[in-house]
């Protein structure tokens, strides 16, 4: 028996197994079923990062841990936050989308209607025109790498295109731009362009399968793939189709982008090719010389992701990455590379090229181009300096 | 776009009317009403001084008058020194604010502190009243200060 | 001003304004933001139905709500769950995995280390062996779709390739089998071929994004693309590489279908080509006469998703449905057709065709195949019959 | 495969020992000790019957006794009428049962419940005693029962 044709080896029998104590979790029965589950315990660290207002507590932002995570999809639980004036709490049977203004028949819709409507799914990132800002600070920010670069998320939103249901109100002539108004306390308006409606934009109505968390437009938000987040309006009430942007508080006095010249970039719609390395970053430690698996994320409001290369040398040299199938236009992109790190201090930096052949920038080539007051926008090459204990720091370099 | 099956529920101008709180640069939806600085300036002083600052400065929330124009070493964004329009006061703030109780204020009341507002930055005297003729007509000193990007996106 | 350049319109100004009554969460500012976001309070019936022993709560089963969902991803917290004993809430600092057995190099690792490896991620289903298994029964079971066919969810799985660990430990040439087993109060045993081992399986250590759900298997567990989920082995503590099978309880007793012959299926790893309409299906109702977009779920262990047809005629005549993108092997593929309906009774069904070519069967077929008492297994057609009132029941037909 | 980092650590005969819990279906892997029907009669009814219930058959449990064998009309999978290997009895009796207290019985007490299970289906007599070597000699009736669908899936 203790030559058996399944173990081929010798087994060390009773007396082995009566000194082995089993983990205590192997000796106690488990957990019950839950109706919806939760993260372990033992992940607490992977939250979302919130930066509120005190005397607001609605008013700020929360951070997706990018740092944390893997792959290209973002848990529901942790896709980034920017509210205005809080998360409101819609009561579908209550809340209705109007479309009116340049439009041949004013239609309201309630949720039940349009969760009959043809739905299209569509796996894309959502990005925060603000995200990344600290890149234009005169000092390179030291905090992990999510809450740098992770007011951005990456879901599969399934919804209406927008499309059919202008079709249904029809457009006058004279209408290109949609004010799109939100039923939180802030009532966000936003101004989109028609093209950008007929073409790819969605009612939201389920994100990664389940329907809309309250914190990302429940019950309906807008998508426009590629486009800053802002527009893509969270608990959509009303379009208004208009020959002129409303010029709302969000579309001037923010979300637009100062340059040295003192004239002011607005309508910067488009969230550019951006990548940079999740693993390892600030707050990872290597443990010493060896083999390590560069990863990260690469992604481009232009559509597709075409090459991401990698740096070990600050930039003097690039290796290209391997992407990570599927790889698809407006979404997060996955890029690995495995990395024999020697021990010497070294700044590792990542790049994207997406499909149309628009190349992630260096800093100094966005900030000649944009100077330090831009605050929205920034999409240049992220540079981490690993230094001989290990440890990674965020430099400009 | 795929078809779709016609759910919607036609809107008479009476339901638009109730929800439409758009305003158009051009003071397209601007409602009747009127309001002076002086109670413009009360009503800021109760009600949105406690994070803004008195006289739009010093606050915990952003600043309403003051700052740097554009093209200086640190830009505000500031309304007198960034905003292009005037008209983005009254619409912003009947909608969200104050932010402890947006929609508290009737549209009179809005027009008294965007009035307030504009006098801070300079843009309206002491004695103005502001109604929707006369908001419509103000040229805010940025105007001419964004450059489109789209549809030109480079 | 009442007739402006962006509206276009009569307004009707100050009057109607004061009239309105915006809802409630408009003039309120809402809630915080949280570290970690949950579903809407209106959502409270998107859960997963829970079906355990009473006198060992931690056995049983608990479906995922496909009924209540739309597009392809699984959102974790309705992953659907199978415990033989329960969650164990594994620590994992002291957790490892032990290879060993027909190796070269018997080798452990820990939690940390393996997250230091190369990973590969891949959106790819889990289905239980006995997912849909009633439709055995004789008669056609009244239950929403989900807690029909919910024993599979779809995840974007990240982790390291048991290849790579393979590599490590090395393989003797008598190793043919692979016998996992996870650290939960069952130690759950499976023997998992070796070429499958070799070829396309993970050790997972993220779902959509974040760790692993405790339910899901938390620190560790095994991945089969396309394989029954029992072999999918959670809470992975053990490899042990063998000549033969362990023949544990689950690959003799369970997880085997008897047979009219006598003789048992074994080794039936394979996940059929299986399809159903998710909308409409029983639990919603159509409102009356006219058009509805019929979407569903197609998936094959074998690899893609080639077509899927619907059926309005109970099998008489087919259309062939559109395949949302991305299409991807052993993945959820969500299918969609636009159908008006008359207002009469009929029977639909949808019909999954893979790109090896295999052909979801219709029930008759599969029960003249395998007769009842198979209880694993089970991929025929679904037929639901829409009651000319709109409502929707399942049939045999 | 991708090359990893090479971060296992050497396992030892003795960290192997104390783990592996696999038995195989020659009996490779049992480990020394024994026990009695009679013995393992007291634990069951003590144990295992509060569930399973007395002479393994009605409780809320599966049937461990009993069934009907496979090819007739509602076959069972019970031990005695659909397991291939008795190995298998041991193997998860001691790794999962009783279910409130996974692995509180010692390796004799699991040879002494699973000599009751198999004298409850006729394949043990009443004064047996089971062992490593007498269970690895158990040939179960429905030994030939399987066919098995890997590698050659249809
Ligand atoms: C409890 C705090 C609070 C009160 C009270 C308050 N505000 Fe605000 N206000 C804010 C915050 C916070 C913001 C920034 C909102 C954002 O960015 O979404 C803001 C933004 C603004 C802005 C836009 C500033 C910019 O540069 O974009 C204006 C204008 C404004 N408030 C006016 C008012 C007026 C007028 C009142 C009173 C009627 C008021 N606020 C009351 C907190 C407050
Ligand atoms: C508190 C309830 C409970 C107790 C006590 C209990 N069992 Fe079980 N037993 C179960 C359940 C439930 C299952 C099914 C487990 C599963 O399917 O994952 C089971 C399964 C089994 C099986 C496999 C049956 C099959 O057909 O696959 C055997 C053998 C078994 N138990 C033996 C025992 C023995 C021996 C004891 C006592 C030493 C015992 N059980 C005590 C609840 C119990
Ligand atoms: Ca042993
Ligand atoms: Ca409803
Ligand atoms: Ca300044
Ligand atoms: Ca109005
Ligand atoms: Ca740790
Ligand atoms: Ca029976
Ligand atoms: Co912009
Ligand atoms: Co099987």
């Amino acid at each position: 028996l203790r030559h058996s044709l399944g173990t081929g080896l010798a087994l060390a029998g009773f007396e082995a197994m009566a000194d082995a104590e089993p983990p205590p979790w192997m000796k106690t029965p488990g957990a019950s079923f839950t109706n919806y589950g939760h993260p372990s315990p033992f992940e607490k660290d992977a939250i979302r990062w919130i930066s509120a207002n005190p005397g607001a507590p609605g008013n700020g932002i929360s951070w997706t841990p990018l740092h944390k995570l893997e792959g290209i999809v973002t848990p529901n639980g942790l896709h980034f936050e920017r509210h205005h004036n809080g998360v409101p709490r819609i009561d579908p049977d209550q809340h209705r989308l109007l479309i009116h203004g340049l439009v041949k028949n004013p239609l309201s819709f309630g949720v039940d209607d349009l969760l009959r409507y043809p739905l299209v799914s569509r796996l894309c990132f959502v990005e925060c025109g603000g995200n990344s800002n600290a890149g234009w600070h005169a000092e390179p920010i030291q905090t992990p790498a999510g809450y740098f670069h992770g007011l951005a998320s990456c879901s599969e939103w399934t919804g209406v295109p927008l499309a059919t249901l202008l079709n249904e109100t029809g457009l006058l002539p004279q209408a290109r731009w949609l004010i799109a108004e939100g039923a939180d306390a802030d009532a966000l308006n936003m101004s989109i362009p028609v093209e950008k409606a007929l073409d790819d934009a969605l009612v939201a109505l389920y994100q990664n399968g389940e329907r809309l968390r309250p914190e990302n437009g429940y019950p309906m938000r807008i998508i426009l793939p590629g486009w800053e987040a802002v527009l893509n309006v969270k608990w959509l009430r009303r379009l208004q189709a208009a020959q002129e942007p409303a010029m709302a508080r969000n579309e001037t006095a923010q979300y637009t982008e100062p340059q040295p010249s003192g004239i002011a970039r607005q309508f910067s719609f488009i969230m550019e090719a951006k990548s940079f390395i999740t693993h390892p970053s600030p707050g990872h430690r290597l443990r010493g010389p060896g083999l390590y698996q560069i990863s990260g994320l690469a992604w481009s409001g232009r559509g597709k992701i075409k090459r991401v290369e990698v740096s070990a040398d600050g930039g003097k040299s690039w290796a290209e990455a391997a992407l990570q199938e599927p790889v698809l236009a407006q979404c997060f992109t996955r890029f690995r590379l495995p990395w024999r790190w020697n021990g010497q201090p070294l700044v590792l930096k990542s790049r994207a090229v997406d499909e149309t052949g628009y190349v992630q920038p260096e800093r100094s080539v966005l900030i000649d181009a944009r100077g330090h007051n831009g605050y929205f926008h920034y999409n240049a090459i992220v540079a981490w300096a690993v230094a001989a204990d290990g440890s990674l720091s965020h430099v400009y370099a | 776009a795929p078809e779709g099956p016609r759910l919607g529920r036609p809107a008479s101008p009476q339901d638009i009317a109730a929800q439409d709180i758009t305003i158009f640069p051009d003071g397209g939806g601007l409602p009747t009403g009127l309001g002076t600085v002086a109670e413009g300036h009360a009503l800021y002083d109760s009600h949105c001084a406690g994070c803004h600052g008195l006289k739009g400065m010093g606050g915990s929330a952003e600043e309403l008058a003051g700052g740097a124009p554009p093209g200086s070493p640190h830009p505000d964004r500031t309304i007198g020194a960034y905003w292009p329009y005037a008209t983005t006061v009254f619409d912003y703030v009947r909608r969200a604010m104050p932010i402890d109780a947006p929609r508290s204020l009737n549209d009179s009341q809005v027009y008294a502190v965007t009035a307030y507002l504009l006098y801070l930055n300079g843009l309206l005297g002491a004695q103005a009243t502001l109604d929707a003729r006369t908001l419509a007509a103000i040229k805010m000193p940025n105007r001419d200060g964004f450059q489109r990007v789209w549809p030109g996106h480079p």
